[in-house]
């Protein structure tokens, strides 16, 4: 069994309306040493296969359907669960 | 700093780097012409995206001139962000379709969101409370498709995401399915507003001294040459030259929409417009176009998101979310004032000059100095070659058919639960089609109802066209269209008032295309004229072809019907047994 | 009876929220704005739906930081009516008015259509014009109402008889088809239906005019008393 | 400066509506192997403060807004940016 984790962001140049909202949020709060926000997904995948397998699959899994690859880009780590 | 080394004014004209643009050979030189000189880097993308169809209608001007505009209750036709029909008592009306298919072929949400998001702006640019969105969709045959399952439910979401949050309520439109869609999905958005005639605003850049301020979200370079993609056919390479997908933010929208409606009652306010497609370019271009006047705008205080922006991709951004106003100069303090009880920086870029140019000034150099009337008046006109195609005669010929029916109860259940004809329920659920509380008759009926407050006036409103009958016959399917429409709005209780459209087709470089256009144009204007709905506004959207074909031609037309007493409404279902049935017509 | 209506960036049924106490109920309503910092004078508080701040992060997580929000919480420990409708209901929760959290709909999409309620406390001051177990049509439109709390949150809710509302037909997938919960002391009403929206023949119900109704009346009382 | 990278999950007693889709939609393309999906976010903040100070307000930014903890748990990490 592994356990992906896999962060899902918006690419640089695509605008992130919730990045700006908590950024200005934040300030608001005074915690005015915040320079940027940028909201992602984050989503814990768990699957039977293991090593080179379950990278085949997870990578498969986040070009199909986790990410967007119009405006989303993704990285992932492998753990041993 | 990154130094982007742009091409010369000799190379884009050497190397024909103009083509990658839009433009084409003889585009260019008319704009040398004109110019009496090469055009830079930064200008030749000014002319590409004003002289795209997108902006110009360079290929759907001829057509256009033959629909119906005036009748006495128009206050305002074709040419400012919307349209606008008197109801009395000094209040009008104020409705526009506009597409968003290509973007929304891409990234179906976004594409369908932002599309919202831009025909919101047209309303209240005008200076109209924007009280209802309607739509209008064309996708490929859903079943054992995932991938128009995927545009379906994403677009619908979009449509979703961004009414709902921006609290307009989504009360109508119509949805089909056919094969011709399947690589090219048509995504239209309508909104209505309501105005006091004392509020009209126009996009207009007058008065020599004043200020023009920016308002609403940062420039990034998201959209880049959005205008000049929507104009052409969807291909393989779309892929790549396609820009930074824009992302709507209903939120910012909001915002922008509330300040908008009170800074329209300062005398301070000169004139504004949206910055819709070619973003900066078009709005800055036209407002000083429409005045005679020019602009002067430097580029260094327009808010930017992303860092080192060139001229080139600040002019060409098409972010979301942000207005152009002209401000009495002097009193640019007080409406900076006014956008930042709402979170909103209002910055001044530039000066309304008398001189009709429109010039650029950025890191203290002249960037762009062309003639304003050169970039919003003087794009070409194109009457394009028209041809009957074969099919049209052999279409014409085929024998009437008619059905033959042996089990009534299986027909009805077969034709039922076709998806193009099933009930939308599942769609208009997903929207918010009661907030503000105006919605008298809700979306599953024929047109759609809102009551105008503190009056005992509504409006009906629908979004029609079956382009399976356009498909066959044109004409007659662009009659239909129309007269599809105004039954939706008379049997809710309506006098129908005007239409707005949204002309869907393939090429018109294609000759039996652009028949087509001919062809539907005309059976529309037919149908306007008898009914006494002029055209008040609208969009075109070619070059709507994949490698599988053009659309069908699609004229999705969207009506505003006026409701005298609300006691007139009516709606469709069957109320009591015992009532009588009557058909009514052939 | 003065009704303050609270609006955040964002919110949307503001508009709605005044109509139904202005123009249906026929009491007075006041817009006060996210910046204000003080509701004296107010007899009772609105906080209306919409999506404040986007509902970007999370539904009702920013706006709870507003300067208003003191205010709100000194009005609800004096007594005074609160009721927070749909985003309002999210407000509360993240200023923790209320216990528990809103998680997305079941099914991940926005939902709007009418819906059957059932009245499970007839004796709150929102809801003393039902009859107990009176089942009631009103609106509901979101995307975030599908209610969760602790097992623990859950029976003391539950043994304190908090929750008012619950659906017939769950539309959202909420714990226990919980519609609408109060606070202890009875005086904080959370709900995602749309009382607002149903205040009119015109709009296809009159039941939520009801509960503006039971506040007027609860407070005629209250204030027959104390003056 | 200090770049801090926020994971902000439900809490295992909590269902998760979105996991759950997103579990089905990989079965039905037969990602059969998959066993459990959970979706949560991902942010990354950029302030301008470094080591002991960055953790604190880090801390707080999650407890008091970025995270809620009636139903999320959230975990970060820290880099110097
Ligand atoms: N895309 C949509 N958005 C909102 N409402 C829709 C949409 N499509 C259909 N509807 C609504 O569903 C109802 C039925 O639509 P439709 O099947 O097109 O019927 P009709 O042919 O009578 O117009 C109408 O009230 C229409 O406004």
């Amino acid at each position: 069994m592994t356990k992906a984790k896999i962060y899902v962001t918006l690419k640089e140049s695509v605008l992130d309306p919730q990045g700006q909202a908590v950024q200005n949020a934040l300030h608001s709060m005074s915690y005015t040493s915040v320079q940027e926000v940028r909201v992602g997904k984050y989503m814990e995948v768990t699957l039977d296969e293991q090593g080179d397998a379950a990278h085949e699959k997870i990578k498969q899994m986040c070009d199909k359907l986790l990410a967007n690859p119009v405006i989303e880009n993704y990285e992932y780590e492998l753990e041993e669960a | 700093m990154r130094l982007q080394l742009e091409p010369s004014a000799e190379t884009i004209s050497e190397e024909r780097i103009y083509k990658e643009m839009g433009l084409t050979d003889e585009e260019f030189s008319s704009v040398c012409e004109l110019l009496g000189r090469q055009p830079n880097y930064t200008e030749t993308g000014l002319f590409s995206v004003m002289w795209s169809e997108h902006c110009s209608y360079k290929n759907s001007k001829p057509i256009l001139k033959k629909f119906p505009v005036d009748g006495p209750h128009v206050l305002q036709g074709p040419g400012e962000g919307a349209g606008i029909i008197d109801i009395g008592d000094e209040q009008a009306v104020v409705f526009k379709i506009e597409s968003h298919n290509h973007p929304s072929a891409i990234e179906p949400y976004q594409g369908a969101a932002t599309g919202v998001g831009g025909i919101i702006r047209d309303v209240f640019s005008m200076g109209a409370r924007p009280v209802a969105i309607l739509n209008s969709l064309r996708f490929g045959e859903l079943s054992n498709n995932p991938r128009v399952q995927y545009l379906f439910e994403e677009v619908v979401a979009g449509i979703a995401g961004y009414g709902n949050c921006i609290g307009i309520p989504t009360v109508g439109g119509e949805i089909q399915f056919d094969p011709c869609y399947e690589g090219n999905p048509l995504v239209n958005a309508m909104c209505v507003g309501l105005i006091d005639h004392k509020d009209i605003q126009k996009g207009r850049a007058s008065g020599i001294g004043n200020t023009v301020m920016y308002v609403g979200a940062a420039t990034g370079r998201d959209g880049i040459h959005g205008a000049t993609f929507a104009s052409e056919e969807l291909t393989e390479a779309s892929d790549e030259k396609r820009p930074a997908v824009q992302v709507g933010d209903p939120f910012m929208e909001k915002l922008l929409l509330e300040a908008c409606l009170e800074v329209v009652h300062s005398d301070a306010l000169v004139g504004i417009q949206d910055m819709g497609a070619a973003g900066l370019t078009s709005s800055a271009s036209e407002m000083a176009s429409k005045a005679g006047t020019g602009i002067e705008m430097n580029l260094d205080l327009v808010p930017q998101r992303e860092t080192h922006m060139t001229a080139y991709e600040m002019m060409l951004s098409e972010s979301q979310e942000r207005m152009l106003l002209v401000v009495t100069k002097g009193r640019e303090q007080e409406i900076a004032d006014l956008f930042a009880k709402y979170d909103l920086h209002a910055v001044s870029v530039g000066t309304v000059i008398e001189e009709p140019r429109f010039r650029l000034i950025h890191q203290n150099q002249v960037v762009a100095d062309v003639p304003v009337d050169a970039l919003a008046e003087d794009a070409p006109v194109y009457h394009k070659p028209s041809r009957e195609p074969e099919s049209y005669q052999h279409n014409q010929a085929l024998p009437v058919w008619t059905p033959e029916i042996t089990d009534v109860k299986e027909t009805l259940t077969a034709l039922l639960s076709q998806p193009t004809i099933a009930s939308k329920e599942w769609v208009y659920e997903q929207y918010d089609y009661m907030v503000r509380t105006n919605t008298v008759v809700a979306p599953g009926s024929d047109a759609a109802v809102i009551r105008v407050r503190g009056t005992d006036k509504a409006l009906a409103m629908t979004t029609d066209c079956n382009s399976r009958y356009l498909h066959l016959d044109p004409k007659v399917g662009g009659q239909i269209a129309v007269a599809e429409a105004a039954r939706n709005i008379v049997c809710s209780g309506g006098q129908p008032l005007g239409i707005t459209d949204c002309l869907n087709f393939g090429n018109p470089e294609k000759p039996e295309i652009f028949w087509q256009i001919e062809q539907a144009a005309d059976g529309m204007t037919d149908s306007c004229n008898v009914l006494g709905t002029p055209v008040i506004g609208g969009n075109v959207s070619l070059y709507n072809e994949t490698s599988g074909g053009a659309v069908y031609p699609t004229p999705v037309v969207g009506m505003v019907g006026l409701i005298e007493h609300t006691d007139h409404i009516t709606t469709q279902t069957f109320k009591q047994a015992g009532d009588s049935i009557y058909v009514i017509g052939e | 009876m003065k009704f303050a209506v609270i609006v955040f960036p964002g919110s949307n049924c503001d508009v709605d929220m005044f109509s139904a106490v202005k123009d249906e109920l026929g009491e007075d309503a006041v817009y006060v704005q996210h910046t204000d910092t003080s509701l004296d004078g107010f007899d009772a508080v609105l906080l209306p739906g919409g999506f404040s701040y986007g509902d970007y992060l999370r539904s009702g997580a920013i706006a709870r930081f507003s300067p208003i929000m003191p205010a709100v919480v000194k009005a609800a420990n004096a007594g005074k009516p609160v009721l927070g409708v749909c985003n309002g209901f999210q407000v509360l929760l993240e200023a923790g008015l209320l216990p528990g959290a809103m998680r997305r709909n079941e099914r991940l999409k926005f939902i709007c259509k009418p819906v059957t309620l059932q009245v499970n406390n007839a004796e709150t001051m929102f809801t003393s014009g039902y009859a107990q177990n009176q089942e009631i049509t009103i609106p509901v439109a979101h995307g975030e109402g599908n209610y969760f709390c602790d097992e623990d949150t859950l029976q003391e809710l539950q043994s304190e008889n908090r929750i008012v509302f619950t659906y017939s037909d769950n539309p959202n997938g909420s714990l226990e088809n919980i519609a609408g919960i109060t606070n202890k002391a009875g005086n904080v009403l959370g709900m995602m239906p749309h009382p607002e929206r149903a205040v009119h023949t015109l709009l296809g119900s009159e039941d939520g005019l009801v509960m503006f109704q039971s506040i007027l009346n609860y407070w005629r009382k209250h204030h027959a008393l104390t003056t």
